[in-house]
């Protein structure tokens, strides 16, 4: 689906810092509809990333190709929550949502993230958590073709991560997409993705791939892979 | 051209109560023109509607009709009246002479170009060789504003438009000297007016009959509100002021201010003060020219009968 | 108590100027009875009420007039920095080109007309508002903006809902402001070139010096603001700012 | 490329000014060439630079007195609503009195001094800063205002690093509104009751319809002013917003 | 430590939205030098409950007593990083170092947090990983009587959370003080706590207290405490 090549991804100078090499030499492909999870050093490049294939930032050297025509619809769950304060909960899905997808799914979707309570609310009135999961329901919303997720289940309960991971894994089987996935979890990584990559500190690059094996993959599968990664 | 005038008058101003006494008195149906009356609230307004073309024919120095002529308008101006601004002193001031300014605080209207300012200090110099700029304070500001400045004791003398004056007057204060006055000791006489009807030459060259008309018209009133007491019952009102003492100085100085001839002797008397202002006020004042630009005075007016 | 607040604050602003008048003892300064029944003589003899029509109607043409371009430009120079720089120094120019030769100019060339002095406003108040917007528009979130890029919210959408709201309390100040810089041109405009307006009869009042009359025409005109402030600008501002917490 | 705007802005400011008068050819709207031959001539006479040092002078005076005293106020209303309360409907008075107004009260009060001119200047200055900054405070960062509180930095340190850097946009636009509206209200204050300054000679000007002569002092007005945004507001801009990605 | 009633904690009634009462009955005492850790649904009030404590919101029905007579000596770090954009790495520390704190000790918590490099460089132009390992340095750094933590240690690699909760421990048990975690990550708690207090969904109360064995507990100790829980 995508052929991602950043030769070099540099902050300008500014200030008493000098110019700073985020990415150098990081090569990475995306297969039509895998779920690819990366795992990196806090403040190594992956929301940086994220943004260059999101197109949100286009001054790198290097290349990002789509190999249909068109940009990809996107998905892009921030690492914050990025709702419009001014704007009810669902004000906020509404405006995302493109105008192929019917109103009825934000139904379901809010109902499965447990804020259907919460819908006319507005975002400065609800905890992060909830703020987090409106985030995610706007991007399932879209019917995206990619979707780019920077730790999305972070600040949520136990079970309310489940649910969302059991919901992230059906809609993606359910209308085939890519999804890249960022966390810092490893243990989610192994349990939601086809593919876990490993990146390095910065100027960053990718130091390893492992491709996991098929699902379904039960508790002791998950614990054996956690300890044979941990153990490297 | 048409029979149409607009006119623009400040609102509280006598050439508002001729053209009172005009539409009310049906003079100008009777001299065969239309009257149009724009109400102003500044004297610039006038200016900048007759530049503009919105007014047709306002009342302003002639000083300004000159320094526009040497700028290659065509304004053309006619005698308005004779009335002057006042040198005014309060009732008990030691002020009697002009020698007596000195080291005095004397406001004086609008700005150092206000020609009856020019001529106080030409005649201070020449007289008492006093240099009011130097030897005496000179304030300038919107005379209103003076005239308050005066009744509260911060000015010791002070040198206003007529009607500014007429007021102060009527309060008891003391007229040291008028313009009329200084202009006779500068000796400059016969007296010559400074406040003037104004219009555009060319626009007065397509209707001579009308503007003709009109002026009859307007010293027709000026007879009326002098003579009339039925008339000056309506126009005592547009005084702006309820006060009978004040309306009674206004009337008076307005009456006395009435021009009663034109003719070489006053024009001649025009240029000489032209050319007096000129030397001591320098461009800024009349403008470029050294004498009197010709054309100043419309030549076509006579005083009407 | 709360209720109280308003009604208390505008006794004692009134109590205050009771007390300086009659420390003062001046026509001057003259007291808020003798100001309050000025006006109440004028409204009656509808000279007042005629005047203040025509100024608000005036005031009216304009602040939109000029709001509305004033708030377009001014976010166009907050988002384009190359426009920003062609139009730096002409914002620079305009706003400081002094009221009087604006209005002078506009009445040379457009005559004493209507539309010469609402023009004259929007010429003077317009580059305010545009510098004040531009401000508001430099520093909006990247991060909502660069989640409307991905939501493809489009020009539209993306002004209305996510730039828009951010822009408020700019947009507020520039009304605030702006109702009053207006009303002190429109005052020397209609001085200069009008025959009607408040601007016009305060100057009349000036010339004779008429200390109640001009204080009186101000209180209108004071009143008819803080009835806008109550009926449309503070329950605007409640609208605007429902999802703060 | 960059470097070129400024310069090719101002060019055809002047090229447009130059087609518009050259198409009108009237005294009303001189050419450049000519304003700027004026200009010459009045700046090597002294007589320019003393107006414009006089002018600038009560400028600077009554700039720095308005801000610190409207930051102030603008800033204590929008944070405590009580007092805000209280004192909004003085603002919307203050506001709208007009300049004529108070410029008139404080000369007849004060007589025709210096103070009085910076007094009535501060007096039509400080509510529209305070308007500003109010609506700026109003607006603060929670989050922000509770780490401080949290982590005790007490009032001023608060005041300095938490709330002043917020209120920066807001302070900038009644910075640069500001000079402008103070140079609007000094030139009819100067106007009314001072024997120097621009505003005087402006006036002189305006009474001889000398237009060259108006604009040779505007456009001396509008350079010093540039001058400043250049040297001393845009550099600070940038220092201010150094942290912004 | 603490003695904290909370008959009633409700938001107003704003907008569509009618009064929402958050904490209703909750009743939690904290010993000096206690480690407890808060665990709850996502939006059940534990964000509330910390404001509370700091009291950063006063407006609640119950009360919230300090055996010592002063307040203590507060660190709280937020949900959200909270630095000053306008501020450096270093000066938004310094900002908050109280008089008695030698800045000797933010070089060695910079250190260890992997920010040394970073110290003057602006937080806008850091990922969100490090703006929160700032906000930790923080709380550290100003030596507090109660340390407030707001999932602290969320959006951290692996290595580096490993090295937070060891800073943690280590400023603990070198200087006695009283630590009220939150946390998602049940794993976490038993980690770090002496005792999990588990919240109910709103209105909020205390469901389960639970004290934990003595440190060091090993991995194996970790493991059946989570299955314990978990299974229940
Ligand atoms: N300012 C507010 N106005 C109204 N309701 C609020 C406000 N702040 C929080 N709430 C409500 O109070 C409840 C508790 O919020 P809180 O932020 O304390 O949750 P939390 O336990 O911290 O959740 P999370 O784990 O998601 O951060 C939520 O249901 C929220 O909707
Ligand atoms: N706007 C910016 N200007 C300068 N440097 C930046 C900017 N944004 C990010 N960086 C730098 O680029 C590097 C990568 O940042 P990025 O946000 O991509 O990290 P990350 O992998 O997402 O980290 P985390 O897991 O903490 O979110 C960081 O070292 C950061 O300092
Ligand atoms: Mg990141
Ligand atoms: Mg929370």
């Amino acid at each position: 689906m995508i052929d991602i090549h950043i030769e070099r991804k540099a902050f300008a100078a500014s200030g008493r810092a000098g110019a700073h090499t985020a990415i150098a030499g990081l090569e990475l492909h995306l297969a039509e509809h895998e779920f690819v999870c990366l795992v990196g050093p806090s403040g190594c490049g992956k929301t940086t990333l994220l943004n260059l294939i999101a197109g949100l930032d286009r001054d790198f050297e290097g290349h990002i190709r789509f190999h249909k025509a068109a940009r990809p619809r996107l998905g892009y769950v921030f690492q914050e929550p990025r709702l419009l304060p001014w704007r009810t909960v669902r004000e906020n899905l509404a405006l995302a949502l493109p105008a192929d997808v019917e109103p009825a799914l934000l139904d379901e979707l809010l109902e499965i993230a447990g804020l259907t309570a919460f819908q006319h609310t507005y975002p400065t009135r609800l905890s992060l958590g909830m703020n987090r999961r409106v985030a995610l329901v706007r991007a399932f919303a879209v019917r995206p073709d990619l979707l780019l997720m920077d730790e999305p289940f972070v600040s949520l309960d136990a079970p309310t991560a489940v649910r969302m991971r059991r919901l992230l894994r059906d809609l993606w089987q359910h209308r085939p997409h890519t999804v890249l996935f960022v966390t810092h979890d490893l243990r989610e990584a192994l349990e939601l993705g086809d593919r876990i990559v490993f990146l390095s500190p910065p100027p960053t690059r990718v130091i390893r791939e492992m491709t996991l094996p098929p699902h379904p993959r039960g508790p002791d599968t998950l614990e054996r892979l956690y300890h044979r990664i941990r153990g490297d | 051209g048409s029979r149409d005038i607009t006119v623009g008058a400040l609102a509280y101003g006598t050439f508002n109560w001729e053209l009172t006494v005009i539409e009310r008195e049906g003079l100008d149906r009777r001299q065969g023109f239309r009257l149009k009356i724009r109400k102003l609230a500044n004297p610039q307004a006038g200016r900048i509607g007759l530049q503009g073309g919105s007014v047709d024919l306002i009342v302003t120095n002639w000083l300004w009709v000159a320094r526009q002529r040497s700028g290659g308008y065509d304004f053309t101006a006619v005698p308005y009246s004779l009335t002057h601004g006042a040198l005014i002193v309060p009732p008990k001031s030691p002020i009697h002479t002009l020698a007596d300014l000195k080291g005095k605080r004397i406001g004086v209207a609008g700005s150092p170009l206000y020609e009856n300012w020019i001529l106080l200090k030409t005649l201070a110099r020449r007289q008492h060789g006093l240099d009011l700029e130097q030897d005496a304070r000179p304030v300038f500001g919107a005379p209103p504003l003076l005239n308050q400045q005066l009744r509260q004791g911060r000015l010791d003398a002070l040198l206003n438009y007529w009607h500014y004056a007429a007021r102060l007057e009527a309060a008891g204060y003391r007229r040291l000297l008028d313009g009329g006055d200084l202009l006779t000791r500068l000796g400059i006489t016969p007296p010559v007016p400074t406040l003037s009807y104004v219009f555009r030459e060319r626009w007065a060259a397509d209707r001579r009959d009308t503007v003709t008309a009109f002026l009859r018209a307007a010293y027709g009133a000026k007879d009326a509100i002098c003579g009339d007491r039925r008339v000056w019952r309506y126009v005592a009102p547009l005084t702006g002021s309820t006060d009978p003492k004040i309306q009674a100085t206004l009337r008076q100085r307005y009456c006395q201010g009435r021009l009663r001839h034109w003719g070489a002797p006053e024009r001649k008397a025009a240029a000489r003060l032209y050319a007096l202002l000129h030397e001591a006020g320098g461009d800024a004042l009349t403008g470029p020219a050294a004498a009197l630009p010709r054309g100043t005075f419309w030549a076509d007016f006579v005083l009407p009968r | 108590m709360q209720r109280l607040i308003v009604p208390l604050s505008l006794l004692s602003l009134m109590l205050l100027w009771q007390g300086l008048a009659a420390w003062l003892a001046s026509p001057l300064l003259p007291s808020p009875w003798q100001v309050f029944g000025r006006l109440g003589n004028e409204a009656a003899g509808g000279e007042l009420l005629h005047h203040l029509a025509v100024t608000l109607r005036r005031l009216g043409i304009s602040f939109v007039t000029a709001m509305l371009l004033g708030c377009a430009l001014g976010i166009l120079m907050g988002r384009h920095p190359l426009l920003d720089r062609w139009f730096d120094s002409w914002l620079t120019v305009f706003l400081n080109i002094p009221a009087l030769v604006t209005i002078i100019l506009c009445y040379v060339w457009f005559g004493l007309t209507e539309t010469a002095a609402i023009l004259a406003v929007v010429v003077n108040k317009l580059p305010n508002v545009a510098v004040t917007l531009r401000e508001g528009s430099r520093h909006l979130d990247t991060g909502l903006l660069e989640m409307a890029q991905v939501y493809r919210f489009g020009r539209w959408k993306t002004l209305r809902h996510v730039v828009w709201p951010q822009l408020y309390p700019f947009v507020v100040t520039a009304a605030r402001t702006g109702l009053a810089l207006i009303w002190k041109i429109i005052l020397v405009v209609e001085l200069l070139g009008r025959s009607d307006g408040m601007g016009y009869q305060l100057h009349l009042f000036f010339q004779l010096f008429d200390v109640t009359g001009i204080l009186a025409y101000t209180v209108a005109f004071v009143i008819v603001i803080q009835l806008i402030e109550w009926t449309v600008l503070q329950p605007l501002d409640r609208f605007a700012n429902r999802w703060r917490r």
